[in-house]
């Protein structure tokens, strides 16, 4: 199948329902090297965007990606606000107006994503953050995507790599990010951020394996 | 959790009207975007300076919006930043020609979305300047972390910068003496109990009857070390080592000092510290020339205090004493 | 117990020095006995006010030592009336030809030291007026008990008083109108925890996770009833019914809203409270004139808060307003 | 024996020693039904007793007494400081300057004190306070003076009495003191002041026994 603006807004609404479902979860994980708000933020953020979509319909997978970004950037605060909001912005300016997408745009979109929050939260590979999921993800979708997979084999080869990356957290030390004022004390613990960007990658490969 | 509270999603919304009806007098409250600002904004020509961050430390920052102190302040989601379009619905409230100081304290969440405020204020066509608090020792070496918290100096930073812009100088000028104080304040706190945020119900972080947490943030976040309890003397000398070795504070440096409560330490304690803090510093020569003793920047109700250090010049000194009319700093009015 | 303390014996000692340097240019502080008087004091010809009580309800009573409101303020051990022989050195310290007015919030103990001391006093040759607060809506009939205590009210009465004093009112008139607030105040408190006393060392009584403890004394002692814990506009509600009906306050009154925390409830839950407050008086048409928010007479690190009205009139409300510049209460100056 | 300047010393420090033994248990059952300071209070002012006694050697019975009483009244605060002050300074008043006390002069100087309790708490039988001890006390002492005891047979008719009024306090409601703010709570509760006194008139009678 083809991405479309309604596949997309379902694949949206999937990824709420999964973080509001995680909420505690999510919030538990940043209580141990946080402030123990991480799942209440995305909850406020995806909630409003269940909103926003339930009153506008936007015509192209760009434009719904678009509104989801500056929904969080006004709803989730935290530093996850502006880091999924920036993601989400660069991934609809990635997209332009295409009325659909094919797995090629979807890897594209995806690394202008990961992209986009490193350029605004400036954390590498290691610091124990978000990015230590994105970064294998965009990778695996981009040579999921050159060996001719569909925007299911992409979303799934994101999901497995951000999992594995997000696994790998646990043995950090944080550098970037409230945890990384426990210093040693953030070592064995996973990071809140990298556990929502897999789970969010995860609704995506499922919402496209079933639509 | 044990709480005056009717609902954990509606907590900052219902302080709000009740600060908003308790001060009439002083405040505008505006909910969507959230915001506080003085009644009397904007003050044409005068710089006006915007802060903001998550709710949970009151008075900070709400507290501090007034005649000579802060023009607007952006309450956020209990310890969660605030959003970019509160800053730059208030910076456009308050904005009286002279450009806007946005006071930000040194947290991944404020600070990234403090910038997203600024870009886009920015392109509204509002002059915009930003200091970044970082004034907590406890936090090491910023390459290794996210850089040194923005804690108690914030309080003595807004009032002396809110000085500074009501006595007219302008953002150039405003946003040099914020960033003078920002490198001559340094503070450190502890925690003898965590706090807990309503929406999560959960305590911060859990401690044994005789632990304490020293280098402890202002949002339940553990702190450098977890030791056991000792007396208060020890306590104040730990925190104050670290801060007079910091900047170095040294023998005939006159200074402001600021024994700040967490939320839940009560003022006979605090005087006490504040006590064993003079002491220590007689000790070292260092002149108290200037003080402030209450619960200024909390975590909700935490137990716990932090100490705040600041070397005065006469300017400073001046600004501190300068006229403030505020919720909870008011003298000169 | 997890406290700030150097040692549970001299915590009122270590924090009355603290006071004593971080307010050297309002307060003088005497060790033997003990007691807290205005820097400029005696004010020659000025009816002097001198309280004491208990300590461990800072700021209550020492940080409202200054002008505009008490003349001296006599601290006892925590939660323990102070000994006459305090009351009569402040009295001779303070007292500036017009008398000295003691007010004394209605504990058994206050009253038997306070009554003491004033014999003692006059026997001295000092005119004095003694006004006994019992504003308390929790305690019942006074021939079943020993009568209403003084709580919230207190700190209303000392400010009103305090600036009929300053104003040059003489001693009967003084005391007429201190009275006169006696008369038109109600408090009634309520605690979600309860507090440890520094040399006992164990809580005052305890509390299931679930319960509150509703008419709650401000040394610790149980209230009224033990309930379940409920939402803020409920318990708000069960406070204010108790005190509206008492008095009882009518549609149309004006008056002074206080809502008072008990030394651990964080801001932004009295803020809430004051705001349910407001929407309770507004349906009964009853008008908040003045507003008071914050933690005033606390004990300890209790958490819960009180709730004080004050039907107000136009000399209250101009005595109010007027400057008061004292450590924990100031304006105008 | 009779009771001289040196006896009335020694059974003070006796007092001042068994306070010191109950302060915790004082305080415990003050922590019942009041403020939990009633072991402190006292145990602060007889500490302060005995520091004024090893300076000062007053050279009648009853000039003991007044120092008690004076020092006391400005060391112990709270209700029971001008009550225990003002029941020894009737009593210093009651022996005037004899230079020894005879059973008949301690059972006067008991109901001295006594009455002096009452004339400043207002308090009666039946309140719930120290007064369901004392006026016991002073009645059984006044009989067994009557009876021609000695003064160690009216000091432990007094404390026996005093123990049973202490007792009954048990079922009582409290109607004076910070008890009282708990109605009926207040009942099933022993009085602490009643407790103290009880301690006191114990001590009394064992170190008249002993002296
Ligand atoms: N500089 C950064 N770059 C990328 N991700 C970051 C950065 N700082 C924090 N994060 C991510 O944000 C997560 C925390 O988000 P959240 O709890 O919502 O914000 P806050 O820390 O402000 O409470 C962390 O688990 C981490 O993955
Ligand atoms: N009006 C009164 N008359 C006689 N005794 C009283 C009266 N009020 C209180 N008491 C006694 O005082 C005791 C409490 O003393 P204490 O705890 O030292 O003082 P406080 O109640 O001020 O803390 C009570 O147990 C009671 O026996
Ligand atoms: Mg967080
Ligand atoms: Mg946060
Ligand atoms: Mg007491
Ligand atoms: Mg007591």
């Amino acid at each position: 199948m083809t991405c479309t603006a309604e596949t997309t807004v379902a694949a949206i609404k999937a990824v709420a329902a999964t973080i509001a479902e995680h909420k505690a979860e999510l919030s538990h994980l940043d209580r141990e090297i946080g402030d123990g708000d991480h799942g209440e933020n995305l909850a406020k953020g995806f909630t409003a965007v269940v909103a926003k979509l339930a009153a506008n319909s936007p015509a192209t997978p760009g434009a719904v990606l678009k509104l989801v970004a500056t929904t969080l950037i006004s709803t989730v605060g935290g530093a996850s606000g502006p880091l999924f909001g920036t993601a989400f912005l660069r991934a609809a300016t990635a997209c332009a107006d295409a009325p659909t997408l094919d797995a090629e745009q979807v890897a594209i979109a995806l690394k202008a994503a990961v992209d986009g929050v490193v350029a605004r939260g400036k954390a590498e590979i290691g610091d124990k953050t978000m990015v230590d999921a994105l970064i294998p993800a965009a990778d695996a979708a981009r040579n999921a995507a050159d060996a001719g997979g569909s925007i299911a084999d992409v979303l799934t080869a994101a999901a497995k790599a951000g999992e594995s990356g997000r696994v790998d957290t646990i043995a950090l030390q944080a550098r970037k990010g409230r945890a990384s004022y426990l210093g040693e004390r953030s070592i064995g613990h996973v990071d809140p951020g990298a556990t929502s960007v897999t789970y969010l990658l995860q609704t995506l490969a499922t919402s496209a394996a079933e639509g | 959790m044990k709480k005056i509270i009717n609902d954990p999603t509606t907590v900052v919304d219902e302080a709000l009207a009740g600060m908003a009806a308790a001060h009439a007098d002083l405040l505008n409250v505006s909910y969507h975007p959230m915001y506080i600002s003085r009644v009397d904004a904007p003050v044409a020509g005068q710089v006006a300076l915007v802060s903001g961050g998550g709710s949970g430390h009151e008075p900070l920052h709400g507290g501090f919006v007034g005649a000579g102190m802060l023009a607007a302040a952006c309450p956020g989601a209990i310890f969660t930043s605030p959003t970019p379009d509160q800053v730059i619905a208030a910076a456009q409230a308050v904005d009286g020609g002279a450009g806007v100081l946005l006071i930000v304290k040194n947290y991944t969440g404020d600070v990234l979305n403090f910038e997203t405020a600024a870009e886009l204020a920015e392109a509204e066509g509002i002059q915009v300047a930003t200091v970044v608090v970082d004034d907590d020792v406890a936090v090491k070496d910023s390459t290794w972390t996210a850089g040194r918290r923005g804690v108690g100096g914030t309080v003595l930073l807004e009032k002396i910068a809110g000085a500074a812009a009501a006595r007219g100088d302008d953002l150039a000028a405003v946003a040099a003496i914020a960033t003078r104080v920002n490198q001559q304040v340094r503070s450190m706190g502890m925690a003898l109990t965590p706090c807990t945020v309503p929406h999560s119900g959960e305590p911060s972080f859990t401690l044994a009857d005789d632990e304490m947490e020293m280098g402890v943030g202002i949002h339940g976040e553990p702190g450098r070390e977890r030791v056991k309890l000792t007396s208060a003397d020890e306590i104040v000398a730990t925190l104050l080592d670290s801060i007079v070795e910091d900047l170095p504070f040294a023998a005939g440096d006159k200074t402001l000092l600021f024994v700040n409560g967490m939320g839940a330490t009560p003022l006979v304690e605090l005087y006490l510290a504040y006590n064993c803090a003079r002491k220590y510093l007689a000790d070292k020569g260092i002149e108290v020339f200037r003080s402030l003793v209450g619960n200024y920047i909390t975590s909700l109700e935490m137990q716990g205090c932090s100490i705040t250090l600041l070397k005065l010049d006469d300017e400073f000194t001046e600004l501190w004493d300068a006229p403030v009319h505020t919720a909870a700093l008011r003298w000169g009015v």
